[in-house]
């Protein structure tokens, strides 16, 4: 059932037409009584795991269940920045692979994600800071990432909106630059996925909510849903934010919190910042979309929080931090802030893999950087659901690290100083 | 082009023609009066164009009567003080302002995007998703540049904002949001039964949009009625007024956000000290949502063009400014109200005539249209637009409900359009955090519903659109609300009102009407201006499976612009409706999504920016190191003196001169941002032990012990000297950068885990400063300062401890080291700090004293192979792991971080472990972080084995010293390990033990 | 050459000018920080022997007797304000008093710096720089509280109608008196249900 | 800007005078007894997390008040608290009756303990 191609030549010919021939992007089907295996949860994570299933794993007779809309949780929230410029081997290995998958996700969905590596820019403005990212620098260098501590000098050339006033009282000793990380636009990546998911058969369920989860012993046969009973044999969990929702409903207690991470964006205006800047010691990032909103993040709320409304405390000590930063934008004004429900665990990193419940598998705790992550998760997911054993990635993100002491820190790049 | 015919000979409630202002729009200079806004001015110069569209680039004018405004955004102000994307219709005008239009290059008649009108056949909604794909590298190199050079409206600021904003925060038994008729009325109720109430309206002047109503109150119009009311409400002490804020956020638990803009309209009061904008920070025990309503356009062919206008914005434009869009008007309609516009431009001597899509709408205005003899076209729609800058004629056709085509139309020749088709409420703040909506058949909109949170909504914003209703509600709802807030609220006796209003048809809805041509082709039914979105483009995301309302919104961006949707929300889902046989309750609406209308990140700032941004701790020293011309190293919020750089010194030459200084005589370290806790009480000593990884119950009173401090999962985190002052009472040292921390966790595990302990712990931080004293002098020098204080190795031995008095200061004595060298740390009342500071530079002259800083201690510690938490340790670090594995007791049952400790991966065999790194090359210092490899390889990917934490240049030994973690590294002493570094270099060193200097501890003792 | 030079924190630092209150640092009070159980009645009274004054059992309240003001931080710890000089021989005092019974009393006179603000507007400053309700009737005088204070920790304590002392930690005195200087600019004033 | 009331001092403020600190009646196994601790009773310790949507009960210091550490228990959907209470205390029975999953196993099982 091949789409047709689209192209620039596509639109031209429905043009004459005014448009009224376009097929549909993705079908709506019913669900069927059985499928090989069902994703739950149809965000970015969970649509590319289907699409790999189907591309990687031949395996087309499945299905994406969704509580509501497709793409319409943390994928449709993010800030979608996009590197994998981190400090530890795993994180590193996982985060490559989306940025690469990410480089040509275009032209393999035949959907413009926008991927637009830009760059990302993290500012080191304490010595201390300074001499973290010079470790992360070293670390990714050996490991073959195309990364480079830049001058303050550089900073300045490549964000010239930067304040680089030396009596600031943070002022930027360097940063680390990650000429090929960047932005993508995020509803593109979910819709892409979809439709090529879709393309190859794959069944996507929207407003289809699981309302339970069929164990025959340690095994899983099936999800009773607000549509119906499906049966299945293999069952993966991606639903961020409610993964433990999910989990309860098959026993099993979740090394997770759910809170809400804030997000803005500014009016649009003519391009100002051409790359994406984050200042983790005044704890602000900021870059520009296309259709010119600075597109900021804020922190989470402190406390756990299913509500995805916008709170206050957590924009302010951004917004000092980035007009402190960029000081231009003390004019500029906020069109529109919002949350997203983050999967946070106790190391920050995320879980990928099988469960105590066979064939039952989760793909989870992504915690505020997940977007950037969506090609790399769903390739090696389901490549752990295919073959019912960990893809070499994802085995350093196995649930049992929390019981050996295995973990995954990332906040060690931002370690106390004496 | 002068002033007429467009500014009226007479009429204007808002402006005060004796006052001429002159401001410039574009470079040209524009004259207004006092009360313009600058659409208003611009309007009654001539005209009509403000900016082009976000995609198409279509010339475009005013459209709206306030925030609803999506055509029309100016930029005003110059340089640093440019704010783009203002509503011309809310920017009150002032001598010598400047504005501008946006979003066209190079003029506004002639602009080079225009080309996309043209070509826009070929931009269907989300078409940028099908295209832009190949090749590859041109979507960030060629069409991301174009596109985004495109989009994005107005410009930003070029410069630091000189203007003040600042936070203000209230809270209100009663929050009224919204001045209109209803706002007003229902915060005189709740005040007159006693609450303390706060009213705010975004607007310059109170009473909404009172004076665009038709009815009478006891015989006076609306407006002239409300106006003594408005006056008493100020006037009464419990109330407090506020215009030009705008409420723009409802969070949780009656949390609101408002915006003030104070100065925006008279920058005079920015030179006398008040701030551009302030932000209110309400709680607000009851909310009245007073709102009112916006009007909503009608989707007809080119409804975008210059000069089609909402029917409420022809009304205000003429009545409130006395100017009119043109001489030759057709207000377009589905409902009555619009027929008020009709009469306000006959009034006013402009000609006009009115198109109703209804059949037979029996209310009196329609009546009253005819006895006026306005010529009223009814079962019509205006199907064709002429004109490009402005409307030259248009096509008024026969219209039945529901009828998709064009069947007759006549051409008729006009210069404006005033169109209404119909109100909605203005439900953000309710919505804004989970308040319920309904649809309202009557509206053909939606209305407040059920909220958790105490809200009301009253008036025009709860769907209550005549003057009587909304009356009671109002007082209704404002005296319930005292009620329901106030232990005791007064009675409020109600005045005897006599209302007339015109009895009115029913509203048909008109989500869109037929055009010239076949259906939808070729034409542009505008749902979304701003973001040009159209009706055909909202089909084609239904034909393409974009179903949910939330995928058509992305996918076309309609309601994503600057207006967030207020005009075309309701539009949309009218066509939607249409489109898919759904009703529009069942189609959903999008989520509304704080601020109202945007605001500016400097009021969000408010006053914490610049040298209010982030504090900066002081020690009572730090003025005499700005002085001695110190860099700063920040360490938590503290800044400390890094080195003292002398004149003509380069920071490496000073960090060297302290370090030979402390070596070989005597330096003085400041050193008062050490955490330093007082820990009283029977349990102590048990609790000490609880808390450190290490054992303080077995130290003797007057004793100096180090301590390591772990989190529960076994990683280090702390560490510090603690002195047993009493059997009872301990004085605890931490990190500078831990104190607060370390502090709030001794009394979280006190009040939450061992809460039978009788143990107090008080932080005395800056009570004191403490100063280290170190070098072979450093005994001579304290003997100088006070020979009745016993200094000798005998009294005063190496980890002990002395309260007393050197000289005239009360001091606590600390004969403690972290250099490796004979060393003192004093401390004294901090209000004695500098000048104890200034004794002993004094008193250490002779000896060849000197100050140095954070990193000359560094050195030293490196040198002595100390370590510091935060490079040593990365918080993924164990005591083992640094070789402190003895500090870790064995005896006691249990402290924290024990149990973790003896998880499996923190027992692994092949853990990175601390040692000392020497470099071949004794001039080559490793740089920071740098990473050993298992195995040197041409190129990356290399088989990591740990990386270096420390790394220095040691004055000291004259060569280079590191210290590491590497894998297994204290089985590998002796072994040479590679760096591979940029460039393909590598830098080969020894693996060592750790203290490089004094390795026996002579000099400490000495 | 030895003799101690006392420096307030705001030491050389000139009054604010240009604000619609007055606004300057009190550096003659001294002040310990008293731990101990209200429930424990010996000590109560062994505190009460040496303050001459019950401390305040009620939260937010301060007692005051002769030079001696008490205010009450948490249900086991007091702040003691008293004369600068007269703080050492006082916390000795209590200590002596205290000895066995379950306590802590500490000098901390230098710990914090006291910022005055004193005029009409006081009230409506504080309402800048906290979020608490400063026009609300338990805000009197004698009203003692903890609260977040632009950025930081602070103490205050409403000392007459129009006359309300900060207290900050000693190394965020500037950073206060920066904000208050700011916060209480002319021409910033709002005039909260201030009439004509 | 959630307003949360101190049931110690009984100050009532902004989220931003407390400090938030996760999951209430989370029982340390070291404190009891420190031998024969399983790794999984520590994972669970430290990590598993109860993490409903709904009904909640956490841990909250008065942080610029009065210091002292308690108890509340807040719907994670609508932010209402339902109740605070005393850092040693359980939450009142009427609130434990609206408990679920997670929160309702854990409250009857130290029911059956005091018992």
């Amino acid at each position: 059932m091949q789409k047709p191609r689209y192209s620039v030549f596509s639109i031209a010919r429905n043009a004459m037409n005014y448009h009224k021939d376009w097929e549909r992007a993705w079908r709506s089907p019913n669900p069927k009584a059985e499928y090989d295996a069902v994703i739950v949860g149809a965000g970015g994570h969970g649509l590319a795991t289907a699409y790999y299933l189907a591309k990687n794993h031949k395996m087309t007779n499945i299905a994406v269940v969704e509580k509501g809309w497709l793409g319409g949780g943390n994928t449709g929230r993010n800030t979608t920045i996009i590197r994998s410029n981190y400090l530890q081997d795993p994180s590193i290995a996982i985060y490559e692979l989306a940025r690469s998958l990410y480089e040509d996700l275009s032209q393999e969905l035949n959907y413009n994600i926008m991927f637009s590596p830009r760059g990302v820019l993290m500012l080191c403005q304490t010595q201390h800071e300074l001499r973290a990212f010079q470790r992360t620098a070293h670390a990714n260098r050996l490991a073959g990432l195309d990364c480079r501590m830049v001058s303050p000098a550089e900073v300045k050339e490549i964000v010239p909106i930067i304040n680089d006033d030396p009596n600031c009282r943070y002022p930027i000793l360097g940063a680390y630059y990650q000429p090929r990380g960047g932005t993508g636009r995020h509803d593109a990546v979910a819709w892409g996925y979809a439709r090529g998911a879709d393309d190859m058969g794959v069944d996507i369920i929207q407003n289809c909510e699981v309302i339970g989860i069929q164990r025959d012993g340690g095994k899983v046969v099936g999800l009773e849903t607000t549509r119906g009973v499906i049966k299945t044999k293999k069952v993966g969990v991606v639903t961020a934010g409610h993964v433990t929702t999910v989990m309860d409903m098959a026993g099993v207690r979740m090394p997770i919190e759910s809170q809400c991470l804030q997000a803005l964006v500014s009016e649009p205006i003519k391009p100002v910042i051409d790359c994406v800047v984050m200042a983790n010691t005044v704890h602000g990032y900021m870059s520009q979309s296309d259709k010119g909103e600075l597109v900021i993040g804020g922190g989470t709320d402190p406390y756990n929080n299913y509500s995805q409304r916008g709170s206050f405390p957590a924009l302010e000590h951004t917004i000092n931090a980035l007009i402190e930063t960029f000081p231009i934008i003390s004019r500029l004004r906020m069109l529109r802030q919002w949350g997203g429900i983050v999967d946070m665990t106790g190391d920050r990193s995320p879980i990928i893999g099988k469960t105590p419940v066979d064939g039952l598998f989760v793909n989870c705790g992504w915690g505020t950087g997940g977007f950037k992550a969506i090609p790399g998760s769903g390739w090696v997911f389901a490549d752990t659901i295919a073959n019912d054993r960990p893809h070499p990635i994802a085995e350093a993100f196995s649930m049992d690290r929390f019981t050996e002491g295995r973990f995954i820190d990332e906040s060690v790049a931002a370690a106390v100083a004496h | 082009m002068t002033g007429k015919p467009y500014r009226l000979a007479e009429g204007g409630s808002r402006i005060d023609r004796a006052k001429r202002v002159t401001f410039s729009f574009d470079g040209r200079d524009i004259q207004g009066f006092a009360g313009d806004t600058v659409a208003s001015a611009v309007l009654a110069s001539g005209q009509k164009v403000f900016g082009r569209s976000y995609k198409y680039h279509r010339p475009r004018g005013v459209m709206g009567l306030g925030s609803e405004e999506m055509n029309a955004l100016v930029g005003v102000g110059a340089d640093a003080k440019r704010e783009p994307n203002l509503r011309a219709n809310q920017v009150e005008i002032y001598q010598g302002m400047v504005s501008e239009s946006q979003n066209r290059w190079p003029s506004l008649t002639f602009d080079i995007g225009g080309i996309n009108n043209k070509l826009s056949r070929f931009f269907p909604g989300g078409f940028y998703y099908k295209t832009f794909m190949w090749p590859k590298a041109f979507w960030k190199h060629v069409y991301e540049p174009v596109i985004r050079k495109a989009a994005g409206l107005g410009k930003a600021a070029t410069g630091r904002d000189p203007d003040n904003y600042e936070h203000m925060h209230i809270h209100a038994d009663v929050l009224v949001a919204g001045g209109g008729l209803a706002g007003i009325l229902a915060a005189e109720a709740a005040a007159k039964a006693g609450a303390k109430v706060v009213l705010m309206d975004e607007n310059p002047v109170l009473g909404g949009i009172a004076d665009l109503t038709a009815g009478m109150i006891n015989g006076a119009c609306v407006a002239d009625w409300l106006a003594p009311k408005i006056a008493e409400l100020k006037a009464m002490p419990n109330v407090h007024v506020l215009v030009r804020t705008t409420v723009v956020g409802h969070y949780h638990h009656n949390f609101l956000m408002a915006a003030e803009r104070v100065a925006d309209h008279d920058p005079s009061l920015l030179a006398a000290g008040a701030p551009r904008h302030r932000l209110w920070k309400i709680r607000a025990s009851h909310v009245i949502m007073a709102t009112g309503a916006l009007e909503r356009p009608i989707a007809f062919a080119n409804n975008d063009r210059p000069n089609v206008m909402l029917a409420s914005a022809v009304r205000a434009l003429v009545g409130r400014y006395g100017v009119s869009p043109g001489t030759n008007g057709v207000v377009f309609t589905n409902n009555d109200d619009a027929y008020l516009t009709a009469f306000a431009l006959k009034k006013a001597g402009v000609n006009v005539q009115v198109v109703d899509s209804r059949a037979r709408p029996d209310g009196e205005l329609v009546a009253r249209a005819q006895e006026e003899g306005i010529a009223v076209s009814l079962s019509s729609v205006i199907s064709a637009v002429e004109g490009t800058l402005a409307v030259k004629a248009v096509k008024i056709a026969a219209y039945r409900k529901g009828q998709g085509r064009v069947i007759t139309e006549k051409r008729v020749e006009c210069d404006f359009i005033a169109s209404s088709g119909g109100w909605n409420p203005v439900l953000h703040i309710w919505a804004h955090n989970a308040g319920k909506i309904k649809f309202d058949d009557g509206l053909q909109s939606f209305r407040p519903d059920t909220h958790n949170a105490a809200m009301t909504a009253v008036g025009a914003a709860n769907g209550t659109m005549s003057v009587e209703a909304t009356i009671a509600e109002a007082q209704a709802a404002g005296e319930a609300a005292a009620k329901s807030v106030l232990k005791k609220a007064k009675a409020v006796k109600a005045e005897k009102l006599e209302v007339k209003e015109p009895r009115r048809a029913a509203l048909e809805s008109l989500w869109f009407a037929p055009a010239t041509g076949a259906y939808n082709e070729g034409n542009k039914h505008f749902i979304d201006f701003q973001n040009d979105v159209t009706a055909a483009d909202l089909e084609l995301a239904q034909r393409e499976g974009y179903e949910s309302v939330e995928h058509t919104k992305r996918y076309t961006t309609y309601g994503m612009a600057t207006d967030q949707g207020k005009t075309s929300n309701i539009n949309g889902l009218g066509v939607l409706s249409e489109a898919t046989g759904k009703t529009i309750p069942q189609i959903g609406t999008t989520t509304f999504r704080p601020p109202y209308t945007p605001y500016s990140f400097g009021a969000i700032a408010g006053s914490l920016t610049r040298e209010l941004f982030l504090p900066v701790r002081r020690t009572a020293v730090y003025q005499w190191h700005i002085d001695k011309g110190a860099t700063w190293e920040p360490v938590g919020q503290w800044r400390r003196a890094y080195t003292y750089s002398g004149a003509g010194e380069t920071k490496h030459q000073s960090i060297t001169r302290e370090i030979l200084a402390v070596r070989n005589k005597v330096g003085l370290l400041d050193a008062s941002t050490l955490g330093k806790i007082e820990i009283k009480g029977p349990d102590a000593a048990e609790f000490l032990d609880r808390m450190y990884t290490n054992t303080f119950s077995t130290l003797k009173v007057g004793k100096c012990r180090y301590g390591l401090m772990a989190n529960e999962l076994g990683f280090l985190t702390d560490d510090g000297v603690t002195v047993r002052l009493a059997e009872d009472h301990f004085l605890m040292h931490t990190t500078s950068g831990g104190a607060d921390r370390i502090a709030a966790w001794l009394e979280e595990w006190l009040q939450t885990e061992w809460t039978h302990y009788k143990v107090f712990v008080t932080p005395v931080t800056e009570q004191w400063s403490q100063f280290g004293l170190a070098g072979p002098k450093a005994r001579d020098v304290l003997a100088k300062l006070a020979p009745d204080f016993d200094v000798s190795n005998e009294a005063f031995p190496h980890m002990s401890f002395k309260v007393g008095k050197l000289g005239g200061f009360p001091v606590r004595v600390f004969r403690i080291s972290f250099s490796g060298e004979q060393s003192y740390e004093i401390a004294t009342p901090a209000g004695y700090g500098l000048s104890l500071w200034k004794a002993f530079l004094e008193a250490g002259a002779e000896f060849g004293i000197e100050p140095y800083g954070t990193e000359a201690l560094h050195v030293l510690r490196a040198e002595k192979g100390y370590i510091v938490i935060g490079d040593e340790t990365d918080g993924t670090t164990t005591a083992e792991d640094v070789g402190m594995g003895g500090m870790v007791s064995k005896k006691k049952a249990d402290f924290i971080g024990k149990r973790s400790m003896e998880q499996a991966e923190l027992k692994r065999a092949g853990r990175k472990q601390l040692v000392g790194l020497l470099t071949e090359d004794p001039n080559e210092v490793l740089p920071d972080g740098a990473y050993a490899v298992a195995e040197v390889k041409d190129k990356p990917p290399m088989k990591m084995i740990g990386q270096v934490t420390s790394t220095y240049m040691s004055p000291t030994l004259g060569r280079s010293i590191a210290m590491a973690l590497i894998e297994n590294g204290r089985a590998r002493m002796g072994e040479t390990i590679s760096f591979p570094l940029e460039g393909g270099k590598v830098v080969r060193a020894k693996i060592t033990d750790t203290v490089f200097y004094d390795k026996d501890g002579g000099r400490i003792n000495a | 050459m030895l003799e101690p030079q006392f420096e307030p924190a705001l030491a050389g630092r000139a009054e604010p000018a240009n604000t619609y209150i007055t606004l300057r640092e009190i550096s003659t009070r001294g002040m310990i920080d008293l731990r101990g159980h209200t429930s424990d009645r010996k000590f109560m009274a062994a505190a009460k022997e040496v303050l001459g004054v019950d401390l305040p059992k009620a939260p937010r309240t301060s007692h005051g007797f002769g030079d001696v003001k008490v205010l009450w931080l948490s249900p086991d710890q007091w702040l003691v304000i008293c004369a600068r000089d007269k703080a050492p021989e006082l916390a000795a005092a209590l200590s002596k008093a205290l000895a066995g019974i379950h306590s802590l009393a500490v000098d901390v006179s230098d710990m914090r710096a006291i910022l005055r603000l004193e005029g009409e507007g006081a009230r409506e400053v504080m309402m800048k720089s906290t979020s608490l309700d400063f026009s609300d009737e338990d805000f009197a005088p004698g009203y003692v509280r903890r609260v977040r204070f632009a950025e930081i920790a602070a103490l205050f304590n409403i000392v007459e109608d129009n006359v309300i002392d900060v207290y900050v930690f000693r190394s965020y005195a500037h950073y206060a008196m920066d904000f208050l200087t700011k916060a209480a600019r002319k021409g910033s004033e709002v005039g909260l249900f201030k009439k004509g | 800007m959630l307003l949360v009331t101190c049931p110690v001092c009984n100050a009532t403020g902004d989220e931003t005078d407390f400090h938030f600190g996760g999951q209430a009646h989370v029982a340390r196994p070291a404190t009891a007894n420190p031998e024969g601790i399983t790794d999984e009773q520590q994972r669970d310790y430290l990590f598993a997390r109860i993490n409903p949507k709904g009904l909640h009960f956490e841990r909250v210091r008065c942080d610029r008040g009065c210091g002292k550490w308690f108890h509340a228990a807040r719907d994670t959907m609508t932010m209402e608290f339902k109740a605070f209470y005393g850092i040693t205390e359980l939450p009142p029975d009427d609130v434990i009756a609206q408990a679920k999953g997670g929160w309702a196993e854990y409250f009857a099982m130290r029911k059956k303990k005091q018992k």
